[in-house]
């Protein structure tokens, strides 16, 4: 906490407190042009502004931590190692808003994210920054932290309500906005960690400063989890409009082993892989959904050519399926039927018909979706379609997976330049490799699985993926 | 299995007796006894005043919450994307053959729990296997088998 | 009182009333599978989607679900849409590809010109479409004896712990409501049995005719300030049919 | 709100002209109906009484409907049932002492008299006027 308030932490506070009325701190935020960094890039102050002219008995402030994307961990980080500034830029948005209660809703896979805000938080209320009258005004507000208990869906909007009141957490119809509507029916402000963290900022440096980083719609920073086949793996913040090969080349320090890119995946699982030809492209919003993929909180996943781009929509396929909540029917069965076909083209036996078929269901279940999820489940099947079609032909046309990945369409063989070292053949689970030491080994293909143990351990490339 | 069942009043004590408390409380009953038994359930409803019917809606929407007792150590195998495209499913693969138990069941020693998990948010030391309370990252096939060599 | 237009035809509606009500009063048949006036809209079906514009929206159209859209003035809806009726067939394409063997499901699904699931049929599947009204309605009347366990692909009703419900008094209820007649429920001999509980039926002192179970006479009577000799009583008139 | 069925039993000959008014009334296309209102044979020789829900001030079947399908109508004071809502859990019929919530097998629907609106056909169509409905006589009104 010290070391908080040692670089300017609360000063943002103090100032609204003291100088500033609610409506002048809800024009500076939309002034500076701050977009909600959970994904929808919604304007940050707008949202402010339509919950504090909803009149009603009360106001709540909601912080989204659960950040349920596989591949990113941006707001692990923040909360982790900044939790004073998430908990001010809540308590700016109680003030903008006139809440009086907040929540923290955090993922309890992130147990020390938990523990670090507690602290923060126990901190605050013993020296008046959170509780009665804070800092000598007639401001109140308290913080609670409602641990999340994994459940992807619970990052949309109305399901996560849900789960803070302690339900199950399936959405609801959103014609009614959570503005308007929210916990508890109550107007509520949701954002993500990472965007209510930016806000003290905004309000200590001015929104002009704010706005000179960035491109004109999308302004300031945003912080990417860089991972995947990238030789310099990590979290990176960089301002808007950067360029993705910029990311990937300077930053990320081009591809692992230096094999040739494919695709990067943003967005998570309702975003969408960008090919090579795209790399060029500026990160912001609008250009990402034009694209089809979406900023999303910032998952960025590097993938070369060993990555099998039908595997990798069967993936997150399979990853929504699971975490459906199954209440809509587009979405619970569309996805599973999507799921299917993705599974029938891995394993051999896709037919072209398919394609087409896949496409128009992936169409109305985007339609038809209550929900966030099923809206934009498709996106990795249809991003992928579009831009890497070429391989789910070879896939159903030549029964070939390109990238050596779909293990039924593809064999393992071991070549003449294998040494006889014997590694693989205790890394088999299968009893599949027999051979003598300094022998060249042999794979048995009736009995190899191709889980890819042996190609993992050999030290001498002497294992050929076809 | 016998369990003590006094824990629970201090688990029941730290909260406000309402529905809000719910996840929460279930949360701590998982850590407990690693999963939540019907007993439990029942106290909870009674406690909170919540039907017995959302608590059971509520234990089994969610991930975290188990219904069957889990083993002495619990191995999570991340398959976010990062680790997936790094061979998550290879591991799993090894791992569900050398427990000789699939993912999502517990040996019969009741040593080990398998579980696959979305995502732990350790993307950049990917693939990441998590036993008992420890993080492993950049695993490879060769390291498997220590990971889960019995004590 | 609004004014908004349906299938070109401009109707009365209050402000705020959802559309399906506007929709169905006006004799327009718009199919829904989880929808019950008993109890508050889920939205879980889709089938009731329809398409919305407004003159201000430069011809840009919405889909929503009618049952959970606010009749707002000046709307325009086209319950029969080309893209609506796409929209149903596919979801219906889904119902039956998980539920082949339902009637229901296959009559409805064939009106929307679907004979044949496209998909994967699942072979040992049951006929519970998830729709939700047995759950809603068991909360609505204040048992809260069954509810959804589960979630995704693999959620189903059940009651809590997989075992006979505590809460439940042998209502029906769920039963008679289910949409694809899924629930399973016995009666005989003054006997009712539903989610694996046994009941004894409350019968007439003069007649022995059994109408309700004993337990739900006896909820009433205690919850709802009701004699409980009235539930043991029944006269001629009930005698008919 | 005015008027009161008025029955004299004395007058009714248990010739079912009530019924079958009732049972037109609310046909549904063409098919008649389960009726709402039965003369029962009181026990005794030729004595008939029409029965017919009495629309109870605390009626047993709006308290015992769990869903609020059952509602007095403001107008009329006829409790009225909603079919949309109706769940068919059979607790007005359970509860109601004189049987008058009954269930139509044919259409499963739960049938009660429902005063026609405001004017009930079965009235109208009694030949020995044993069934009126018309306001409360005086005498009547004060003692009840």
């Amino acid at each position: 906490m010290k070391e908080y308030i040692g670089v300017d932490g609360y000063q943002a506070l103090a100032k609204v407190l003291h100088k500033m009325t609610p409506d002048e701190v809800i024009d500076e935020i939309i002034n500076s042009g701050l977009r909600g960094r959970g994904g929808g890039g919604f304007s940050a102050g707008k949202k402010w502004k339509i919950c504090k002219n909803i009149k009603a008995e009360k106001h709540y402030v909601i912080c989204n931590g659960d950040e349920g994307d596989p591949g990113a961990f941006m707001d692990r980080s923040i909360m982790e190692g900044d939790p004073h500034g998430v908990l001010e830029g809540m308590m700016i948005a109680a003030y903008a808003v006139g809440a009086k209660e907040g929540y923290i809703y955090v993922r309890d896979e992130y147990p020390l994210a938990v523990t670090h805000l507690e602290k923060a938080i126990l901190d605050c209320e013993r020296s008046g920054l959170l509780g009665e009258n804070i800092l000598g005004t007639d401001f109140s507000f308290s913080i609670k932290i409602a641990r999340g208990a994994g459940a992807f869906v619970c990052g949309e909007s109305s399901a996560l309500m849900k789960s803070v009141a302690g339900e199950v957490g399936e959405p609801r119809a959103t014609y009614i906005r959570s503005v308007v509507k929210g916990l508890y029916d109550e107007p509520t402000v949701l954002n993500n960690v990472e965007t209510l963290v930016n806000v003290p900022t905004i309000i200590r440096k001015g929104a002009d400063w704010y706005k000179s980083i960035g491109t004109k719609k999308s302004t300031g920073t945003k912080v990417f989890s860089l991972v995947g086949k990238v030789r310099n793996t990590g979290l990176i913040e960089v301002p808007m409009g950067i360029t993705l090969r910029e990311i990937i080349y300077d930053i990320g320090g081009g591809i692992l082993d230096d094999r040739p890119f494919k695709a990067v995946q943003t967005g998570g699982p309702s975003g969408g892989c960008i090919p090579e030809s795209m790399l060029d492209l500026p990160v912001d919003f609008d250009s990402l959904t034009e694209v089809g993929s979406m900023m999303g909180s910032g998952g960025m996943i590097v993938m070369d050519d060993t990555t099998c781009i039908v595997d990798v929509a069967k993936y997150f396929l399979e990853f929504l399926v699971e975490e459906s909540c199954g209440k809509c029917t587009p979405c619970r069965e569309g996805l599973y039927q999507l799921h299917k076909l993705l599974e029938k083209i891995c394993s051999g036996k896709g037919e072209m018909s398919d394609i087409e078929k896949m496409e128009r269901l992936s169409e109305n279940v985007m339609i038809g979706s209550l929900c966030g999820l099923g809206k934009s489940g498709p996106n990795p099947l249809m991003s992928t379609l579009k831009y890497f079609k070429d391989e789910y032909i070879a896939h159903i046309k030549d029964k070939k997976c390109p990238a050596g990945v779909c293990p039924e369409l593809i064999t393992y063989k071991i070549l003449d330049n294998c040494t006889g070292c014997m590694a693989c053949i205790p890394a088999c689970g299968y009893d599949a490799i027999e051979g003598k030491k300094k022998e060249v080994h042999v794979i048995t293909q009736d009995k190899c699985t191709k889980c890819g143990a042996c190609y993992a351990v050999c030290n001498f490339d002497s294992i050929l993926v076809s | 299995m016998k369990h003590d069942f006094n824990k629970l009043t201090d688990i029941f004590d730290k909260y406000p007796k309402t529905q809000e408390s719910l996840i929460a409380i279930l949360q701590d009953i998982q850590k407990e006894y690693q999963y939540l038994p019907c007993e439990a359930l029942e106290q909870t409803s009674d406690v909170l005043d919540v039907p017995l019917s959302k608590v059971f809606s509520v234990s089994t929407f969610y991930n975290s919450f188990s219904l069957t007792a889990k083993g002495e150590k619990v191995v999570k195998i991340c398959t976010g994307t990062a680790c997936h495209i790094r061979g998550a499913k290879l591991l799993q693969d090894q791992l569900e053959n050398h427990l000789a138990i699939k993912a999502g069941e517990t040996t019969e020693d009741m040593k080990f729990t398998l579980e696959v998990v979305a995502c732990v948010g350790a993307c950049a030391m990917a693939p990441v296997v998590v036993v008992g309370d420890k993080y492993h990252g950049s695993v490879k096939v060769s390291r498997v088998k220590k990971l889960v060599k019995a004590k | 009182m609004i004014h908004i237009t349906i299938n070109g035809k401009v109707v009365q509606a209050k402000d705020g009333e959802m559309l399906l009500t506007v929709i169905r009063r006006e004799q327009i048949d718009v199919p829904t599978l989880c929808h019950h006036e008993a109890v508050e809209p889920s939205g879980a079906c889709r089938l009731c989607m329809v398409e919305i514009t407004k003159p201000e929206w430069d011809g840009w159209c919405d889909y929503v679900t009618s049952c959970l859209y606010p009749a707002a003035d000046g709307l325009i809806v086209n319950t029969h849409a080309p893209k609506v009726n796409e929209l149903r067939s596919s979801i219906l394409d889904m119902y039956l590809a998980r539920h082949p063997k339902s009637p229901e499901i296959r009559q409805l699904a064939a009106e929307y010109g679907v004979l044949k699931t496209q998909f994967e049929e699942i072979v040992d599947g049951n006929n519970c479409i998830l729709c939700g009204i047995c759950t809603r309605i068991c909360d609505t009347m204040g048992f809260h004896a069954i509810s959804m366990v589960g979630r995704g692909h693999g959620k189903e009703v059940a009651p809590p712990l997989n075992m006979a419900p505590d809460a439940c008094v042998g209502c029906l209820s769920c039963a008679k409501n289910c949409p694809t007649n899924y629930i399973e429920y016995n009666v005989s001999n003054g006997n009712l049995s539903i989610w694996k509980k046994d009941f004894k039926m409350a019968a007439c002192k003069e007649c022995g005719k059994t109408t309700i179970t004993k337990e739900f006479a006896e909820y009433l009577s205690k919850n709802r300030d009701i004699n409980i000799d009235y539930f043991e009583n029944v006269t001629n008139v009930t005698e008919k049919n | 709100m005015n008027n009161r069925f008025i029955v004299k039993p004395e007058l009714c000959t248990g010739c079912r002209s009530c019924e079958l008014a009732c049972s037109f009334t609310h046909a549904v296309d063409g098919v008649r109906s389960l009726t709402r209102i039965t003369p029962i044979d009181g026990g005794f020789k030729d004595l008939w009484v029409p029965v017919t829900c009495l629309q109870c001030d605390d009626a047993a079947c709006i308290k015992s409907c769990l869903v609020n399908a059952l509602k007095r109508n403001p107008v009329t004071g006829a409790v009225e049932l909603n079919h949309e809502v109706c769940v068919n859990c059979m607790a007005c019929v359970a509860a109601c002492p004189f049987g008058c919530a009954v269930l139509d097998t044919q259409t499963n629907l739960i049938v009660k008299c429902d005063l026609c609106g405001g004017d009930p056909a079965c009235a109208h169509f009694c030949p020995t006027k044993a069934l009126e409905w018309k306001p409360i006589p005086k005498a009547v009104k004060k003692t009840g």
